[in-house]
């Protein structure tokens, strides 16, 4: 056990603080699911990959740097830290780039994985429909076999597209053998947004933003090579991606020391009149943060040297989307009145924490509820029976 | 000992209860975010006049009912149940009795006739209370300055909106300087007096929150029963029926709270601030854990703007914070039950 | 609504509060649930009776004083306030009278009630059995017809006989045909613990008191006239206890504002150096027993009024059994280190608490699990589906 | 930086394990309970000596394996998960050392080989410490007085007991008085050395915690496995199922916590207080709430004195009470993280 940074470590994160210090904007960007706010978290997504800090731990052919997954943590921890931009192109780095680089073909990943490591290509999931949320199986999107093309027809509906109405791509499952049934007969597919056949449709957020997009898809060809993994095989090339969505991968533990950090700041501005009890909630909250990191240094040591993050994925989600919520219940609390100003215009600290709090709110819905995450726990970490 | 109703109190909360089903839906409450409108709907202002809620706690000599909180408290919490965004409390609950207490016969001659008849609006600004809500529509603002109350027409006073998560809630800073000329009382008996409308527009809030958090539940408990994953309605599952189980709990035992704390702010007042503080903290709590149980069961479709849900959601968030969060009436219980 | 007491309530109080002013032992008995605790009791249990003070709310006949719901809340109140002992003859007068009442003969009442109320007769509960807790439609234990000597023979094994190990009858259901299931088919019979082929083996409970017994029954016979409502309606019969179980009548107020006002002043002992954070969670606690007054005078009104106890006894039963943990948890995190005290043989007034908190844990578990008290919850009075 | 624990650690995890899944069963622990008799077994401590588990911190010099906290804290939780009744916290994880630390080289050579060798029992007694636990078993007792170090032999001190729940657990009162022959060490120095005598106290037992916490989980997923009612086992339950994860999770998240204690005890002792304090506050939260999930899950039965729940159970309510409890160790976190 050694709990200190090796000199490598240490020299990569100076060097990702010193272009962080030197290049994130200082004003915050407007929210990237708004229309202009994406197209400057675009420009921003461009700066990082010239730089090779858009994807550290990919491939340098791909725009990466090698990184180790320890380094990728240090970075995603300077990231937040200096109060970097929201990553616009996450749901395709974090959600597709694992999928692709496990079942991709190397025409696919030369093609595609570059354009949205450099944001010129950007991706939204196409996983909900209208039937199919936590039961991800119960999706009636289709696919058609068009031998004529050499393709597919996709029709259907997908819901909950993050930014899809500001995106040029989508991934996502559909039904391709209509006799199977829940699990079987899907196929995995890179579908461009801009294709005839596709609508997309802005649904706002609890927040106000149009952070969602319904797509509607009618008759959509997509060639053969934008079909990912084997066809009909769409369900265990799609696990990859769920898996490393609870995974780690999405949620660093620098998102979350940065918001204690803040939590703390908030606190010692109006500690004299605080409340001693909201005083244990907050030393609670950054205690978690920190807990939540040690937690991740033990998975990350544990995949490093070549274990897996399996079912206890969901441990980890039930624990960072819960403290989220209770961080920032904390912060309301701590700004009593102003705890309902809206951060859309507010000047004041409240709103930001406002607007957080909606956003951490859906922690434990998105990526299969918590309760569902529960069962995964009880049921195949613990070993009790389904029914 | 009789801890219940009278049936002319379960009538006119039903009567009220019938008037909102039919003049306060869901549209109505989201006409009320228009951030282009000023939010408020004169008819369903003048309703609610014609019923007497207005000018509820109006003395009769000057055209109201003359009644107390006991009377107001459930036509309060159908006023939650329906998400109304007029400024019922402002003005009917707390600025209507605090004229009726502390300003002189000519002052009440002239404002409580019109609050009660629907066509004077007042709004309430009082120590630590950064913001005023509904000043914008305020035809008399209620100013508390130290030991002193005043009161200026909107035309005596300066505004600067502020947004609240809550679009249908229209909340300002307001700056305005005190004179002799707009002092409507002064010294202990305007403090205390001061003092009751605070509690009251706690005790306003609390029973509005145990509307919105029944509401909260009851839309919940629909959506579970058609919602189908896994083949199955989601209602069906334990976890689910947990969440709102947990809810109801809450929201069954923050009720008797709210009611006693009316009932001592009408009949044994030196018990009120204790009292109120409680039905405070409790109704915040109950409200906003049916606010968590409501989205957590909605699941997506309950984040999503269009849907209805929102609307109550986000007034419970104001209204927790407003007059006083739970964590702040706990403390005030506490210094008077433990000593500070 | 007027929540002030009348005069004749007030003047009940008063007498109430004189009587056990006067009669309450200042040392506290030893406890109930060892065999000379349970004499002691027992004593005590007569005394009420002959100041009439045991089952006030029942008729004058049967030794009670006719006393108004209200009027035995507020004697509930005043019992607790006055640190009486604890009720051995609690669950014959709470579970098994209001059945009697509702569904005895009249020569069952004047047999059994004065004899119950006078704790000459003390009454185990025989519900549960090892595979039947909280599905009490499991129970297996039978009961078989003998016409020649006019009866049945009970056949089977009851567990959880709270203070079996003393009392001298136990009431409970048996299986009388064979053919029907589940919740069909069943007969509630009133059994003496004295009677030939009984065995009682004292089963000691978590804080080492013998408060439990099981049963072993072998051929025991039960003459008609201890047969409590129709034969094989029993399951009908002993809802009516299980409702007031979980009702009111075993929880009185009176007993949990008691505990808030220990808990106060353990507070205030400590002030000085108690943790802020544990004010906030006495101030809770205080404010939790109130709250649970305030439902139940709501419900008593109710009640007195004609309506009835249905499922929101549910509600209730989680209310307080979950307030009296919490009520106990924070006690103990002010007692600090002194919390592992055992009241056994402590004076420190930390075991006290301990023991207390052993208690509490139960409250929980019987009487109906809290898990299944929230399906109630949900299923009857939310009315979401069942499966 | 890497978190995990050498191969050499997690095998001597895997011999202590077999050694007490051997020597301390449930009726071992029991047994530990009888009142007419000491509760302790001289065998076990015996067996845990000869494997190195008693001498593990004393210095090799001295005849033990002069390891660290990181090397004990695996070792500790197995001690947790067997609800070992022996000594080995006080003995070995805090006495030893801070003999070790504080003693001149007679004392040290006088004791540290016989603590190493199993044939001498240390009991500690700390500042604001009321109870010292087995002192009825110690041969040294080191006590503290102020800035000062003490340490009398049994006979020295007068001893009187004190009843836990847990009654495998010895507590005493110990009256004594100190004097300069008496003293084995006094000033700044001896007041650093009592302090890390206090976390290595807090940290064994948190570590032990974690142990307890596992076999309540343990013991209870077996038990819903094959506990039927309505038909099913009520571990497909979902209820249960939740009752159960969100053990889990919290004990999950404790153990790196306590791994880091001991990491910075012995590699970052200026962190040591932050650390210890966050990881004895995650141990006992997790060990408590482990214990209610355990017993709601178990019903009546769990409640029962002959079943060995409540050995654990019991153990867990001392430990989570002794060293400091969650919110007193919060409440110094708070401290250093937010001043004071």
């Amino acid at each position: 056990m050694d709990l200190d940074y090796s000199p490598s470590e240490q020299a990569f994160r100076r060097e990702a603080r010193a272009w962080l210090q030197a290049n994130v904007p200082k004003n915050p960007l407007p929210s990237g699911d708004t229309a202009e706010g994406f197209a400057l978290h675009r420009k921003w997504e461009k700066k990082l990959y010239d730089a090779r800090w858009a994807v550290v731990s990919w491939p340098e052919r791909y725009g990466g740097r090698e990184a180790t997954l320890m380094e990728w943590l240090i970075f995603e921890e300077e990231y937040y830290r200096a109060g970097g931009p929201q990553r616009i192109a996450q749901n395709g780095i974090f959600l597709l780039a694992p999928t692709l680089f496990e079942f991709g073909t190397d025409e696919q990943k030369d093609r595609i994985l570059p354009r949205m490591a450099s944001g010129e290509d950007l991706w939204a999931q196409g996983w909900s429909e209208p039937n199919a949320g936590s039961d991800l199986a119960g999706i009636k999107s289709t696919a058609t076999r068009d031998d004529a093309r050499g393709g597919f027809r996709l029709n259907g509906q997908k819901t909950w597209c993050t930014r899809g109405a500001f995106c040029d791509f989508m991934f996502g499952l559909f039904r391709s053998d209509p006799a199977a049934e829940r699990h079987r007969g899907m196929t995995y597919f890179l579908v461009s947004l801009s294709a005839p056949g596709i609508t997309v449709r802005p649904v706002g957020r609890l927040d106000g933003d149009a952070g969602f997009a319904e797509v509607f898809l009618e008759d959509v060809f997509v060639p053969d090579r934008d079909v990912l993994g084997a066809v009909h095989d769409g369900w265990n090339v799609a696990m990859a991606t769920t898996s490393s969505e609870r995974g780690l991968t999405l949620r660093s533990p620098g998102r979350f020391l940065a918001a204690a950090a803040r939590l703390v700041e908030l606190y010692c501005q109006a500690k004299d009149h605080a409340d001693p009890v909201l005083r244990d909630h907050v030393v609670k909250a950054w205690m978690d943060a920190e807990a939540y990191q040690l937690y991740t240094l033990q998975t990350v040591t544990r995949v490093m040297e070549g274990g897996a993050i399996g079912a206890e994925s969901s441990i980890n989600k039930i624990f960072w989307s819960e403290m989220d919520v209770r961080t920032h219940e904390t912060a309301l609390a701590l700004l009593g009145e102003r705890a309902e100003l809206d951060g859309g215009t507010s000047a004041e600290a409240g709103g930001a924490w406002m607007k957080g709090y909606q956003f951490a709110l859906a922690g434990p819905i998105y990526a299969g509820t918590n309760e569902i995450q529960r069962n995964v726990i009880a049921e195949r970490v613990l070993g009790l029976p389904r029914r | 000992m009789r801890f219940a109703f009278s049936d002319d109190q379960k009538l006119f909360r039903d009567t009220v209860r019938a008037l909102l089903e039919k003049e306060c839906t869901a549209d109505v409450v989201r006409r009320a975010w228009a951030a282009d409108t000023d939010g408020r709907s004169p008819a369903l202002w003048n309703h609610l006049a014609e019923l007497g809620v207005v000018g509820l706690a109006v003395p009769e000599a000057h055209g109201g009912l003359g009644l107390s909180e006991i009377d107001f408290v459930l036509l309060l919490e159908e006023s939650g149940r329906a998400a109304l965004a007029e400024p019922i409390v402002e003005t009917g609950v707390v600025g209507a009795p605090l004229i009726a207490e502390s300003a002189n016969d000519e002052l009440c001659a002239a404002w409580l006739p019109r609050v009660a008849a629907g066509q004077a609006r007042l709004a309430v600004g009082l120590e630590h209370a950064t913001f005023v809500t509904d000043a914008h529509m305020a035809d008399l603002l209620l100013l508390q300055h130290g030991d002193e109350l005043h009161a200026l027409p909107r035309e005596g006073v300066k505004l600067a909106a502020e947004d609240s998560v809550d679009g249908a809630r229209r909340l300002f800073r307001v700056a305005w300087s005190p004179s002799p000329a707009t002092r409507v009382a002064a010294g202990p008996a305007a403090r205390a007096a001061l003092g009751r409308a605070f509690d009251r527009g706690a005790l306003g809030v609390s029973a509005m929150l145990l509307g919105l958090a029944r509401h909260l539940i009851d839309t919940t408990v629909e959506y579970v029963k058609v919602r189908k994953q896994f083949g199955s309605a989601i209602g069906s599952f334990q976890a689910v029926k947990h969440h709102l189980a947990d809810a109801l709990v809450k929201l069954e035992f923050a009720r008797p709270v709210v009611y006693r704390a009316a009932y001592s702010m009408s009949r044994a007042p030196e018990a009120g601030p204790l009292h109120v503080s409680m039905a405070k903290a409790y109704a915040s709590d109950a409200a906003l854990l049916a606010a968590r149980a409501a989205l957590q069961c909605h699941g997506a479709i309950g984040y999503s703007y269009e849907h209805d849900l929102h609307l109550w959601m986000k007034r419970v968030w104001a209204l927790a914070a407003a007059w006083g969060d739970a964590s702040w009436h706990r403390a005030r219980v506490g210094n008077l039950v433990l000593g500070s």
